[in-house]
């Protein structure tokens, strides 16, 4: 180890924060450019399985909070892009990668949202997801990321509660088409989710470094158990079920078990098998490939402006 | 409209059309979730979005109490076929490329302002203070779109062109807007709304500075204009629209909340 | 599917599957209306459409009888959301261009041959009567789709290239189509249905055949399928599709006709 | 007169049919190619309107009644493209003068349909004028033209039934607000349905020579008089109420009287200032041009396929 890789590490050792100007080994500044790019994509993809619903919520009060929510994830892709410019990288770049699928997303917004009640299974299970492991990123080594992680934290706490109550005002006072749109609802997203923590530790290999540097601060499969001890209760509070007749509590281990994750599947949606991952980049990429000329009339604008003013002074 | 209109209906009618407008432009707005030209124009839109549905929200609560036959907000929004809904003929026109989505706004936008600022006088205190808060979100719509469009009729050429041809094209739509029918002049004497003849003379002016200093060319004032909206005759957009908009309530007619 | 599903249970669910395929091609082919590449082309689209549309109303008459619980044919197709519709991933898939449109018509055809062959000979009387006045619009369905096929494959190098293209970006819709599951396996083994394994050959050998002779690329046979819709797992848009066809029996629930 | 002349005047007048092989005038020819284009280019954007509907017909019955009438009115456009190209002119020529607004279609279709019950309208009022003006052409002076109006009249009769019998069912059985819709529909198509026959006489100059041609046989304001007096009763037994206060029997003229038509509307219609007209044109112009791929798909697969059997032969 060099001599400022020891003092880096140090630093991490002690809980100091890395900030933008500091130094920082290579492979740490790729490997948080490669998580906060997946991560802001994340934001923005999501936007579209929740896009597909915002124009049939089906009353103005679930309208405006899915809006509120849409909006905030706009809000979040943007300050993520930010906290990876920090580190030199350009945001035009990553989002070229990820339209040539050289970068990835979150997995599960390849998944459709086929029924209203994925508005509240994507807040209470997808979000619940990303929080667990946005909680422990609060405390992550890269000062920018760290505290982009604080504001996005909250904000997703929000929605996945706003996301819950949904479920449990359909699973309450709804009619049985209501309740049953709902438990068809988890039985889709619940499988999702749990690999939302992506593969077990044994087969993370790029994980131990990353808990080194305190980019990472739990294991793939401790978040996972984290998660679903949070989240079996509320299901039963629901009551509703999950598709898994392994799960069950288990009083030694003071945790959940539960049945095995199909990797086939996870493997397949990573590789772009996924059902909608054609679609989401399909969107995406005529978003902004379409709206190039938008983005060129803004530049030659500022610039006239700025000609007229340098003119004018 | 019907002849022995009382002021209360004139009022009803025209609480719809300020909620209808809000409702439909949010919901377009809505369809670009996702398909915006940059990020932070996607949060823009649907900040946009979000007070229109909002202030919508507001006007249909106002308009339920006052029509008092048991309908919710939610009733009004969700549940009137398109013969009727009362939105301007310009909302309810489609997204477009970005010159006719923001051409679409700043026009909407403009009528918008001083429409709003004229009922933040009312002398009832609901509208006085539903206006109050819509003025200030509706001051940076009008800035946001009118700058969009200043962008692209002084961008590049391409913009240039595309927005011309949007202004060209949506010129027909704006005529309804300005134009008072018996609603809007019974209110007016009655104190509640806007002068008409003060609005069009505003709003033209407005358009006409903002287009000029887009280099844009202004349409004819005396092109031929397309209207109906008021008497619920839109254009064929508006029954899509509400097909999608409106599906979950009617489909599921005995779910008491969702 | 439930495991104790009855005979009947199985024919109803596999009727529904006809029919719902039927209704939301001939929907799909509907949106098209004065906007196909040629008059011509204008009334072959329909005239399939009719055609499909007609076989959706026969299959949806039987299974209203079967299912006896007061719903009727229209209620069938008017009536049902997105999780209870059985239609294939393949006939939700938006029209594209028009090698989209042609190649969901052709994958779709060469499945609906055989499958309507072998219903000709279903014991129950109904069914092999609706096959087999069905059977021979099919025929006519097929030999313009895989002319079509063809026609691009083997035409222009730009029309080669999105018939490639078309094909390779619907081919993941077609696996479920050929794969049986429950239902068809148990109507299979009470003689009404197609042999799945039969039907499965049929269809890749002719499917292989037409585009070889079209010169494409057949994707290959173990290629990831998406699959859902027997289950009423469907794509994102069959529930945009079925809020606009499905607006006026909805909107306007108290209407006993039209 | 020329001799020519002459003798094609005297066959007009023996009521002989003129066919494509005979002489004819070159007035005539021009007249009558525009005459049946106009009509062939109405047939296919008359198409548009209805597939405004198609779509969301409210019953599989109406839906298959709805598209079994599309398909015959690309089949009426057609036999007209056809009965036009035995005068010399091209289909693809025409069709281009369409798109460039150079010529017309009938304005009736530039006002859009709002509402379910315009299926019924259009059937009944729309292609009721149509038949009226279609039922003198079947004896029109040209042979090819008056054979592919006797075939039409009688599908337009047809549909002319069905559109009838969606308003009156929903008349007689319908909810209120399905009787309103019926008013409504026919508020808005009266007075375009009575445009439709054309300028009155005194402002329509081309007429006279046509009548001598017996291409028109009955003047505009004739038949828009036998369309009303046929189309009142009918009204009347609907239960429906035309939007023309003066619209009354005079019983000494044996025929209705009726307002005065809004001709400033129908000018504006016709210079292309009516509710669609811009979209109408687009529609076909896009439907066309984008698919100019597929025709030339065609005929290059076609040519090499001939090839390939001469090559064998």
């Amino acid at each position: 180890m060099s001599p400022e890789e020891r003092e880096f590490q140090l630093k991490v050792d002690a809980e100091t924060k890395i900030e933008a100007k500091n130094w920082m080994p290579e492979g740490y500044r790729k490997t948080l450019v490669r998580q906060i790019s997946q991560h802001a994509h994340s934001e923005v993809v999501g936007m579209l399985p929740e896009g597909n619903w915002v124009t049939r919520a089906p009353s103005l009060k679930r309208k405006l909070q899915l809006m509120a929510k849409i909006q905030d994830e706009a809000g979040h892709g943007l300050y993520l892009y930010s906290a990876m410019e920090t580190l030199g990288a350009d945001r035009d770049e990553e989002i070229d990668k990820l339209h040539a699928g050289t970068v990835k997303y979150s997995s599960i917004f390849n998944y459709p949202t086929l029924s209203w009640a994925d508005m509240g299974t994507v807040g209470w299970l997808v979000d619940g997801a990303a929080i667990v492991n946005q909680v422990v990123l609060q405390r992550t080594s890269y000062g920018p990321y760290s505290r982009a992680m604080i504001r996005i934290c909250k904000e997703e706490s929000f929605h996945q509660r706003q996301g819950y109550q949904i479920l449990l005002d359909m699973m309450r006072e709804g009619t049985e088409e209501q309740k049953e749109m709902v438990q068809d609802s988890i039985n889709r997203f619940w499988w999702p989710s749990l690999m939302m923590f992506g593969p077990s530790d044994d087969q993370s290999p790029n994980s131990q470094q990353s808990m080194a540097w305190k980019i990472k601060r739990k294991s793939n499969d401790e978040l996972r158990q984290m998660f679903i001890d949070q989240t079996v209760p509320q299901l039963e509070f629901l009551g509703c079920t999950a598709p898994d007749p392994d799960l069950k509590w288990n009083e030694e281990r003071g945790h959940y078990d539960f049945g095995e994750i199909d990797w086939q599947e996870f493997y397949d949606v990573l590789k772009g098998n996924g059902p909608c991952n054609k679609e989401r980049i399909e969107t995406r990429k005529n978003a902004i490939d379409g709206g190039a000329w938008v983005r060129e009339a803004a530049k030659v604008y500022a610039e006239k402006k700025q000609q007229k003013q340098q003119n004018a002074a | 409209m019907s002849k022995t209109m009382t002021q209360q209906e004139a009022l009803q009618e025209y609480l719809l059309r300020l909620a209808d407008s809000d409702m439909i432009l949010g919901q377009r707005l809505c369809e670009l979730c996702g398909k915006a030209p940059a990020l932070e124009e996607e949060m823009a839109l649907m900040n946009v979005a979000l007070d229109l549905v909002g202030q919508a929200r507001n006007w249909y609560e106002y308009a339920a109490e006052l029509i008092n036959d048991g309908r919710s907000a939610d009733d009004l929004a969700f549940k009137r076929d398109a013969n009727r809904y009362r939105n301007a003929l310009m909302v309810e026109q489609p997204n477009g490329d970005y010159a006719v989505t923001m051409g679409r706004q700043f026009f909407f936008d403009a009528w918008h302002y001083f429409t709003i600022a004229a009922l933040t006088q009312a002398p009832d205190e609901r509208i006085a203070s539903i206006a109050a808060k819509a003025a200030k979100e509706i001051q940076y719509h009008l800035r946001r779109s009118s700058e969009w469009v200043k962008r692209f009729g002084d961008g590049t050429e391409e913009s240039h062109q595309r927005m011309q041809t949007a202004v060209d094209d949506l010129w027909r739509f704006t005529g309804e807007m300005i134009e008072a029918d018996e609603v809007e002049q019974q209110l007016f004497k009655a104190g509640i709304g806007p002068d008409p003849e003060q609005l069009a003379a505003d709003w033209r002016g407005l358009v006409n500075e903002v287009l000029t200093e887009a280099t844009l060319t202004p349409p004819p004032e005396d092109a031929w204009m397309y209207r109906g909206a008021k008497v619920g005759h839109h254009t064929e957009h508006l029954g899509f629209i509400l097909a999608e908009m409106q599906f979950l309530p009617r489909a599921y007619p005995d779910a008491k909340t969702w």
